[in-house]
This record gives structure tokens, C-alpha cells and sequence, in this order.
């Protein structure tokens, strides 16, 4: 089990409700995180339903959908970014 | 190569000379503003500018490093705000200085590219009945490519 | 689109401000200046810009009104000074605004690519131990043909 | 037999030693010109010995070297320009 900080932005904030929570799981991957909490919640299903549009950071590293979460602390979901 | 977060509005002028302020060996300047747009021919009151401040400063640094190695530049900047902006307000801006005209367009083309994907901003169209967040664009993606070859 | 020839400096924040003052439709504007470059470490005293005066409005608003044909501006500017310039002094400016960022660099571009070359200017480089005019760079041909595809 | 305001830029203007002057010539072309003022005299020779490196104008407008005088108020010479 590990506790993670998870924050979320832009309209995955929006549909999950929330800035930033702390999550307790048996998640090894990010795959793996996204499948426990949408499978908790309908909002967080209606968040992760197209995971080809959301990005993943751990630690505020951009990461793929199979990274590991060992040591992670922070893991944050979003949009592609618009900035520019 | 400097890169700023902040709410405030910029001076592009003032930037400009404090980045190049008694520097003889810059041969050309090169900036971008990126300014909040009403496609809507009034109807866009705000444009909210979301970002994750936790990665935000790392990011732009990387991207401001990446242009600083790869062309001959005396100085470089990133400056990019966050908060609600009205219509006509500026959003960003990246300024590069190089001994030659060439390295300063391609470096503050590069950044922009880089920028537009990778720094964690997200853009908010806040309109007078109702709000829709700016999609990303295939076209970015593209525009970044070009720098893989 | 405007054109400007003059002794006096001039202020890059003030000229985009004017530029740009109250239109809602610009996403991008992109900004060059050029600078006097000392390449000697020192020995430079100072850049004698000449020009053709009969002929250098005419042929600056002839490339500026050929890049708006070319791309969606929505405003553009050349200023270009001459007379006897310092070491780190600002030669010339052009910007350009225009809803699309891609529109606003390519623009930029052109502009400066054919001032190179079309523009009646020549610069003359005064050092220490005499005086030496710049010659003119086959590369800025090569620059201003990629235009012609 | 035409009358030309001649005026020179440059090092152009440098080797030929004036800015302006007025030309009475029976040339026809821009190349009949440059041969007219190289026989005259030295500088002209000097200043006009590689014409691929000398542009020239006339009323303001770049022209090649076989451009026709007919109608021309003023001719330009000059060296590749250099701005920006």
C-alpha cells in the first residue's frame, strides 16, 4: 500500500471535482491507478474514459500510461497542455 | 536565459533592453507576444489561464536550455502569465538574442513550439453564456516535430 | 503597414503598443531588431548607415505590402534608421501581427530577408585603424530565394 | 543626346569621389553609360571594373545592365545592398 499526492487541472479538475487529493493504493503503475479510482467513482470514470487526451506527471515528469509508481509522491493528471 | 510565472502584465520593451542592456556582441533580436484572441467578435469576456505550479518554472527552464544548446544565443528569456486575462491582453512573450539573425528566429521559433506542448498551461475561453476550455491542436504537435529531424 | 526612415533610436515596446493598440483580433506579434555588433572586441567605433533616400520608402513599402498580400496580418512595421550608429545601438525593427503565430514569424521573416537585399542601405564599419564597408552575403540571396517556391 | 541626374552610393560613390552630378550622353543602355564614363576616366574605371557587383537603378527602380536609358530622369549606382 503507498499514499500518493494526486492533483489534477484544466477540465480533469473539472469533471473529478477537485484540485488534489492523497490516495492510498496497491497501484504499480499509472494504468493501474487509473483503473482503481475510475472504477471508485463515475467521476473519475468520466475523467479517464479517453485516456489518449490526458497526460500523466509523476513528480512533474511527463510519464507514459505504464509507468511504474515506485517512490512516486506526486502524480498529476491533465489535458494536453495550451499554453503559448 | 531566464524564465518568469507571474500574474502581472510584462513591458516588452523594458524586457528586451534589460536582456540585452551592454551587450556589443548581439547582432539581432528576435521576440514573440502571444496575445488573448476573441475569435468570437465580442462575445469573450476572460481567457482564465490555468497551470501546475509545481512544474511549470522546470519545464520553461528546460525548454529555454534546449534552445540555448542547440543555437548560438547571448541571451534568452521566457515570460508567461497566469490568472483571468481580458481580450487584447498579452499572454506570453519569448525574446532571444544571437550574433546572427538566423539563430534568433529558429531559437524563438523553437521555444514557442516547445512551449505550446510541453509547459503545463491550460487555456479557459470564458464567454457570456458560458466557458470552454481550448483544446490542444494536431498542428502543435506537427510544428514541434520539425525539430526532431 | 507602415514604413518608417529616420536618424533618431526608437522604442520597440512603445512601436508594438502603437501597433497593436485596441485590436482584439491578433494572437501573435513577432518582433526582430537589428543591432550594431561589435565583432572586433572593441575596436568598432561605429556603423555609418547610408541609404538612397528617393528610393528607400518606396522600395521598404514595397516589400511590407507584399508580405500582407502573402499572409494574414493584421498589422506590420518596418523602421529603419541610418546616420552613424554606437556599438550595441538598435539599426532597424520590423514587426509583425497577425492572428496565427505561423503567419507572424513567417512574416518577420520575409520582411527581413528582402530588407536585406532590396532595401537601398549599406553599411560601412569605422574602427580604430581605419574603415571598411560590409559586403553583401550570398547567403542573403540564398535567405531571401526560399520565398520563391 | 539625354541629360541624366547620375548619383553613386557607397563605395560606388567613394572611388567615382562625388554623390550627384549630370551627365550629357548619347547612350542608349545602362552598359553604353558605364562604358561612356570608364573611357572618360580613371575613377569611373575603377569604380565600374566589376559590374557583378554594382547594382544599378533607374528612377528609383533596380534595372539590369542592358535597361534602356529612354525617358530616365535619374540613374543610380550602387553596391549589393546592406541593410537590416
Amino acid at each position: 500500500m503507498i499514499k500518493l499526492d494526486v492533483v489534477y487541472f484544466a477540465w480533469v479538475r473539472e469533471r473529478i471535482g477537485l484540485a488534489k487529493e492523497q490516495v492510498e493504493t496497491e497501484a504499480k503503475t499509472i494504468n493501474d491507478l487509473v483503473a482503481e479510482l475510475s472504477a471508485r467513482e463515475e467521476r473519475y470514470q468520466l475523467a479517464f474514459q479517453d485516456m489518449s487526451v490526458v497526460k500523466v506527471a509523476i513528480d512533474q515528469t511527463l510519464v507514459s500510461l505504464d509507468a511504474p509508481l515506485d517512490g512516486a509522491k506526486e502524480v498529476a493528471f491533465f489535458p494536453p497542455m495550451t499554453g503559448g | 536565459m531566464a524564465v518568469r510565472v507571474q500574474a502581472e502584465d510584462f513591458d516588452l520593451g523594458d524586457e528586451v533592453s534589460k536582456l540585452t542592456d551592454g551587450n556589443t556582441d548581439i547582432g539581432a533580436i528576435v521576440t514573440f507576444v502571444g496575445v488573448v484572441r476573441d475569435t468570437t467578435n465580442g462575445a469573450l469576456l476572460s481567457m482564465e489561464l490555468e497551470h501546475y505550479p509545481a512544474m511549470t518554472k522546470q519545464a520553461l527552464e528546460t525548454i529555454d536550455q534546449a534552445a540555448a544548446k542547440r543555437w548560438s544565443l547571448n541571451a534568452s528569456m521566457i515570460i508567461h502569465r497566469y490568472g483571468d486575462l481580458a481580450p487584447g491582453a498579452q499572454i506570453m512573450m519569448v525574446a532571444t538574442a544571437s550574433p546572427h539573425r538566423k539563430d534568433a528566429f529558429e531559437a524563438a521559433e523553437f521555444l514557442m513550439d516547445y512551449l505550446k506542448t510541453d509547459a503545463p498551461f491550460w487555456k479557459k475561453e470564458n464567454f457570456k453564456d458560458g466557458a470552454k476550455w481550448v483544446g490542444s491542436k494536431a498542428a502543435d504537435e506537427d510544428a514541434k516535430d520539425r525539430w526532431k529531424a
